[in-house]
């Protein structure tokens, strides 16, 4: 192999959640730097949830991510809920099972359809593909759209739901949003097919590099999403209070970007960390998908993130189902509806305590701590985003491929790497704190 | 059902279009096959499908056949609007709505018309229709004032009035410029200067709502009696049919029951001016 | 005829703005047979050079070199539209003027603070000068085809001047006050279809206030209610607090 | 006078009699002491005890957005109006809903008529129900004398315990006496029971809610204009529009225009608008008639109290409360008529009692 400058750098990632940048410098052949910025404008959440009621805190911190709005939500309250002791309802948690699943749908659809197709398609944006792929164009919108039609039945909308709150829901559904949500998600299922159809006959790069797995896991049947520990392919089991030891930020001499790692040099949370995780307790359709398309567990390929997120939508698409199905055998109870307010009238008891959500949100575990004293106004708040602990994953990959493509030009490195980091499907508008930006001389 | 709908619209065209100053244009229309046989100091909702309607005093006499004037100040949707149009186009036309000037009543006495800024728009139309029939009217005297002389409408015309000797017309800008010869000052300064026998004098006022005020104060000092002092009041119009509650002021509707009142009648209703 | 050629872009924020768009379904299809989409970084590649017919800002200033952003976008289009809350009044990104910059920065950053310059937050409008304004947080998606339908016939569209409640009241919900809850529906911006309280939430008054609210009016009704004060300054800086820059006539 | 009897346990077959043939609403609880005039499909559904609704039944002769007419301007200013209208059945509707509704139907009608207004409410068949006594403490239907019916319905029910009597108003009340066989005729016995039930309420509704002869209000009215009770409302009211959204006489509306995305085709429709609305009054060049809550809150009492007097003959408030539960700001009408009568000294403690007038609206 010649030995070649390569000097890459891709300012404003685009098709990714939020701003990043990509530094490559070679040198010679030899890997010099090999960074993953993040550019966006710190915001400051955490700074403003001091003072706030932990009742309040679910509405701000919705707004950290709109792609991931609902997961937001559900960590929150699930930390509120920890700190003040409050056990939600049977009925409660069912329902945050089914909002998580409608995210997780809607979100793998938009990164499946919208991000990553026209790489694997071979096209800048999905805007071309409107006249070479309108139906796949048309179906994708039509998935999205229904997913989010879903969710407007439940909690209102999708960004930023409304209805769902610390202590449960304000709106439940009535019997006909419950059979509404069944006709929107029964009609999904044709697309749903095509969808795994259309997945089998793309091609994605072929890669590998062995890292760890983080997910939660459970000791019962089902794909743990809301509740869980902290499990890892290196054998890790942790109760999800221990996130900072799992998470284990830590400084990095090259950069100064604070990285994650657990039991090695990095390590990767998301849709194929859960499969490779609990892929046996996936439904039987989505086990079916998995088979057809060749994902099997232990999958070490990160481009096939994209991949597991298929399996993953067909999973939620059939749980959801499942769900409010039950949900209509039971009946929903309506005496169960929240009365919002800061101190949610005096309906929940407060106490001071510290809690932590940990929940399984699109891009991997999302955690949510919260300090709170005796009123339940917020003394000490920190988030941790599942894109901030595959940072350090993501350089990793990128240090082993670019020596593996040194032969391609650079277009093809660039594109390369931008398709590595679009396939953790990175949201990095959740800003929070999780990385510090460092300003290269350019 | 059958009935026609209030809201129905007729086909107005555009025959042409003038630029007045900055802010005005004068549109002249044309309903195919009819005439809109409106009277003086009446008004129509002109409408633009997709952008809405407004109502707009119709400026021409009802001397002028085959087609009437409106100008129009740019202000916001449907006037802005409005002003992209041009010859040929279309507009939707409702009305003509409203109580004008009472013709009839005026006839036989003199007339001292007060008009500040856009005010001269319906006043125009009176005023043409009493100079077109000069002969059943008395002495007249028109009075008109505006901010600054850029702002002045219908030059020609105005220099037209000043000409004639059966009518006094007499102008002020509230702010010069360097050509401006005239007076200087607010309209109301014009008022002690007008020679007038209170008796038989009708004075019709039309201008901004703080006109009003002053103006009316110093016609009651020349001893005009206050059902002869005849102002016209524009509200925020919607359906010009008495019904949407915008151009209410006590218990009238402007657009049916105005927007010509005397001020004897405008006195008793609170907040009217 | 040419169709305009229209940008997307992005400040502080949460993103999810953009996202409603793709929540439009295939009526998106329609909106893109009207209009030309030629940078939009969330879900394009491509990047574009020239001069925009109309640019969508989403989220607000925050930062120093976003104030040299944003005024070179202005520079480049012939019409902007601040898109969402954060865009349109500052939104959340407002509470941060809630505290001292260096405090917040120190809190959330530690020693590292320096690396993190901030300014105080500020929404487009306070910058340079905005045509349209789509406020919401998240917008409501028939007000942006509505915004979007009023550009393309060049006409104006200024945000509803009546509050929420009247909505509310269109939607027959049941007043939270009768709850014994806090709403700020009296005093915000209509035109979201009183969102949140169909879903049985208050209104948080994401759309900013109406042009003369009776902010002493809303407080006493709270004292009626025997509901504190203190509860609902907060609620109002939750999103409004950037609006106290603004010289209200 | 027609009087027929419907067994109670028989409601339920009416109602659905009536919901072969068209849409029915009826009064139905939504929590928290609040109702909603909504679709039925059984009787069950359907609630009889209950306060005046949240909206009241104007949303089906006015709906809060009405299409007035679609429109396609490719070959010019081309406009279809459009009169909307369908088939409904409103059943339980109080005397104070009643009277709103004799209110809506006088302005539509005047001239010019208002052929959306009027289609709809040709296509309604009314179905009253007498409250026996008052619904809460902000009613105020004895003051405007709306506590008994005045007509404006096709059939109109009285609850007699163990049995509803109909009073038949009109030929389509008659049509469904007689079509749907669940009627009997009423007997002296029945009649006299509905006398005695009167006669109670004569002593429930003795007096007017607040101490002024019916007669006097305009004269208060009339002197009231520079009240300094607008003024303290200036500073309560917070402009939030509730207050007329929920009257039932309030009909002002906005019209707007919509376009389809290819800006060529779209509609017309009007919307409720309120006069409490910071830009009702607002014309072009800034100037606001009624700039100050206080002038907007004044204009609300006098369109209910004062101007209709002149114009319709009767007042417009229809005394059913709703503007006083749905301000926030504890505005409360009955209040604010006892603070206007106390500031004029017009203090009469036993209005109302020697009144007969109670069968027979008065006259101006
Ligand atoms: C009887 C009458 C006669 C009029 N004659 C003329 C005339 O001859 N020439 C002329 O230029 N203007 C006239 N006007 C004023 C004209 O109607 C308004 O300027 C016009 O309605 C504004 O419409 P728009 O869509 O352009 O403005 P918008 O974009 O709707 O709003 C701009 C401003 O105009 C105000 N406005 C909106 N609708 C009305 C309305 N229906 N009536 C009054 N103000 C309104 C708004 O409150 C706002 O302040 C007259 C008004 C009335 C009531
Ligand atoms: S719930 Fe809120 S928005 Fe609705 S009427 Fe009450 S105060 Fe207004
Ligand atoms: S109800 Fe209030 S908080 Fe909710 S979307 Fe509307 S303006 Fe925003
Ligand atoms: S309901 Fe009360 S606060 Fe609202 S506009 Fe009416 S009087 Fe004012």
């Amino acid at each position: 192999m010649s030995k070649r400058n390569v000097m890459v750098n891709v300012e404003y990632l685009t098709r990714v959640e939020g701003h990043g940048n990509i530094v490559v410098n070679v040198k010679e052949g030899k890997l010099e730097t090999c960074q993953l910025q993040i550019v966006e404008a710190p915001r400051f959440f955490e700074g403003m949830l001091q003072g706030r009621s932990i009742f309040e805190a679910q509405h701000i911190t919705s707004r950290i991510c709109g792609i991931c709005a609902c997961g937001h939500t559900l960590a929150s309250i699930q930390a509120a809920e920890d700190a003040i002791g409050f056990i939600p309802s049977e009925q409660t948690i069912k329902l945050r099972k089914l909002l998580l699943h409608l995210e997780n749908l809607d979100s793998h659809i938009l990164h499946i359809y919208l991000l990553v197709a026209p790489d694997l398609l071979g096209v800048k944006s999905f805007v071309p593909l409107i006249n070479s792929h309108n139906t796949v164009v048309r179906r994708a919108l039509r998935m999205k759209k229904t997913c989010n039609d879903v969710c407007d039945v439940l909690v209102g909308r999708h960004v930023h739901p409304i209805s769902s709150i610390v202590g449960g829901f304000t709106k439940l559904p009535t019997e006909k949003a419950l059979d509404d949500m069944l006709h929107l998600l029964n009609g999904l299922k044709p697309d749903m097919d095509a969808t795994v159809g259309l997945a089998a006959t793309l091609k994605f790069p072929a890669f590998a590099r062995d890292t760890e797995y983080v997910a939660l896991v459970s000791d019962n049947n089902e794909y743990p999403m809301l509740m869980g520990d902290v499990g890892s392919t290196d054998g890790i089991r942790k109760n999800k209070k221990e996130y900072k030891v799992l998470t284990n930020e830590f400084v990095v001499p090259h950069s100064s970007a604070k990285h994650c790692k657990l039991s090695r040099d990095s390590f990767a949370v998301g849709a194929l960390a859960r499969f490779n995780l609990n892929a046996d307790k996936l439904h039987p359709k989505a086990k079916a998908a998995a088979q057809a398309i060749g994902l099997k567990p232990k999958c070490i390929n990160p481009y096939l993130n994209t991949a597991a997120q298929l399996i993953e939508c067909i999973h939620s698409l059939e749980d959801s189902i499942a769900i409010i199905e039950t949900l209509k055998q039971t009946g929903i109870n309506h005496d169960e509806a929240i009365v919002v307010g800061l101190n949610e009238n005096k309906m929940i008891p407060v106490k001071a305590g510290s809690g932590v959500g940990a929940v399984e949100v699109p891009r991997g575990i999302l955690y949510h701590n919260y300090e709170v004293d005796d009123k339940g106004i917020i003394a000490k708040a920190n988030c941790i985003i599942p894109t901030g602990q595959n940072i350090n994953n993501m350089e990793h990959d990128m240090k082993k491929l670019v020596p593996e493509i040194l032969n391609k030009t650079d277009e093809e490195i660039t594109l390369a790497l931008e398709m590595l980091i679009r396939a953790y499907d990175p949201c990095l508008s959740c800003s929070a704190h999780f990385l510090d930006v460092k300003f290269v001389n350019r | 059902m059958n009935t026609k709908s209030p809201y129905q619209i007729k086909i107005g065209k555009i025959l042409s279009v003038k630029q007045m100053t900055s802010m005005e244009k004068m549109f002249e229309i044309a309903l195919p096959g009819e005439d809109l046989s409106h009277a003086p100091g009446q008004f129509v909702e002109v409408s633009l499908l997709g952008i809405g309607e407004a109502p707009l005093s119709v400026s021409s006499s009802p001397t002028k056949q085959g087609s009437f004037e409106l100008v129009v100040r740019k202000v916001g949707k449907l006037t802005g609007a409005l002003h992209k149009l041009k010859a040929g186009d279309e507009v939707g036309i409702r009305g003509p709505f409203g109580q004008g000037f009472p013709v009839r009543i005026l006839e036989g006495n003199d007339l001292l018309f007060v008009a500040g800024g856009l005010g001269i728009v319906p006043l125009r139309s009176l005023i043409n229709f009493v100079i077109g029939n000069r002969k059943n009217f008395g002495k007249v005297d028109i009075l008109l004032g505006c901010r600054n002389p850029k702002e002045m409408l219908f030059h020609e015309e105005l220099a037209g009035w000043k000409e004639r000797l059966d009518v006094n017309f007499n102008c002020t800008v509230d702010k010069a410029d360097p050509d401006w010869k005239g007076n200087v000052g607010l309209i109301t300064s014009l008022i002690p200067g007008v020679t007038l026998d209170s008796e038989r004098t009708f004075a019709v006022v039309v201008g901004p709502p703080i006109m009003y005020k002053f103006v009316i104060m110093k016609l009651l000092d020349k001893n005009i009696p206050e059902r002869q002092i005849l102002i016209s009041l524009e509200r925020h119009m919607k359906c010009g049919l008495g019904k949407c509650g915008h151009c209410q002021i006590g218990n009238t509707y402007c657009c049916q029951d105005g927007p010509v009142f005397t001020y004897e009648k405008v006195k008793a209703i609170g907040g009217a001016i | 005829m040419n169709k305009p050629k229209v940008s997307f872009f992005d400040f502080a924020c949460c993103e999810g703005c953009q996202l409603q768009i793709a929540n439009m379904g295939e009526l998106l299809l329609d909106v893109l047979g009207a209009i030309d989409v030629v940078e939009f970084r969330e879900v394009m590649s491509e990047k574009w050079v020239g001069e925009f017919d109309v640019v969508f800002v989403e989220g607000s200033i925050t930062t120093p070199q976003a104030i040299e952003h944003i005024k070179r976008l202005r520079a480049r289009t012939k019409t902007l539209v601040a898109y969402g809350s954060c865009a349109a009044i500052g939104g959340v990104n407002g509470m941060k003027n809630n505290y001292k910059l260096e405090d917040i920065r120190k809190s959330v950053y530690g020693k590292d603070a320096n690396f993190f310059p901030t300014v105080e937050t500020k929404a487009i409008h306070q910058v340079v000068k905005v045509d349209y304004v789509i406020p919401g947080c998240p917008v409501y998606l028939p007000e942006v085809v509505a915004v979007l339908k009023a550009f393309l016939a060049g006409l104006p569209r200024p945000v509803p001047d009546n509050a929420v409640c009247v909505e509310c009241k269109l939607n027959e919900n049941i007043c939270l006050y009768e709850r014994g809850v806090a709403c700020l529906g009296p005093i915000t911006r209509a035109g979201c279809n009183s969102w949140c309280i169909n879903h049985g939430n208050i209104c948080y008054g994401c759309r900013g206030l109406v042009s003369n609210p009776n902010t002493k009016g809303a407080k006493d009704i709270l004292e009626k209610y025997s509901l504190s004060v203190d509860l609902i300054a907060n609620k109002m800086n939750m999103y409004n607090k950037c609006g106290e820059n603004d010289n209200r006539e | 006078m027609q009087y027929n009897l419907l067994n109670k346990n028989q409601l339920n077959d009416l109602i659905s009699f009536l919901a072969r043939e068209q849409k029915v609403v009826a009064p139905v609880a939504q929590g928290l002491n609040n109702y909603a005039f909504t679709e039925i499909k059984n009787g069950i559904q359907a609630t009889l005890n209950y306060i005046p609704t949240t909206l009241p039944p104007k949303k089906y002769f006015m709906p809060q957005r009405e299409t007035l007419a679609t429109y396609d301007t490719t070959q010019g200013q081309n406009m279809d109006p459009v009169v909307e209208h369908e088939k409904v059945a409103l059943f339980g509707v109080h005397t104070c809903d009643l009277a709103g509704i004799q209110c809506l139907n006088m302005v539509f009608s005047e001239k010019p008529k208002d052929q959306n207004y009027l289609a709809r409410k040709n296509a309604i068949t009314i179905i009253g129900y007498e409250c026996n006594a008052y619904c809460d403490r902000f009613a105020s239907c004895r003051l405007v004398h709306n506590h008994t019916p005045n007509g404006g319905y096709d059939l109109f029910m009285t609850n007699l315990g163990d049995k509803f009597i109909l009073h038949v108003n009109t030929p389509a009340g008659e049509k469904i006496i007689e079509r749907s066989h669940l009627f009997s005729l009423a007997a002296k016995a029945d009649l006299a029971a509905l006398e005695r039930l009167r006669q109670k309420k004569r002593e429930i509704f003795e007096k007017n809610e607040i101490p002024i002869e019916h007669e006097k209000i305009p004269e208060l009215f009339d002197k009231s204009y520079q009240s300094k009770v607008w003024a303290d409302l200036d500073k309560r009211c917070v402009a939030c529009g509730n207050c007329t959204n929920v009257c039932p006489s309030c009909y002002c509306f906005d019209v707007i225009d919509e376009p389809n995305l290819d800006l060529t085709t779209g509609r017309r429709y009007r919307q409720w608008d309120s006069c409490q609305n910071e830009t009702f009054a607002k014309v072009a060049g800034g100037e606001n008639f009624r700039k100050e809550r206080g002038a907007r809150q004044r204009h609300r009492y006098y369109r209910k109290f004062r101007f209709p007097i002149e114009k319709f003959s009767r007042f417009f408030c229809t005394g059913c409360g709703r503007c006083s539960r749905a301000c926030m700001a504890k505005i409360d009408l009955k209040e604010t008529l006892v603070s206007l009568i106390k500031e004029q000294g017009m203090e009469n403690p036993n209005a109302g009692r020697q009144s007969t007038i109670a069968e027979k609206p008065a006259t101006f």
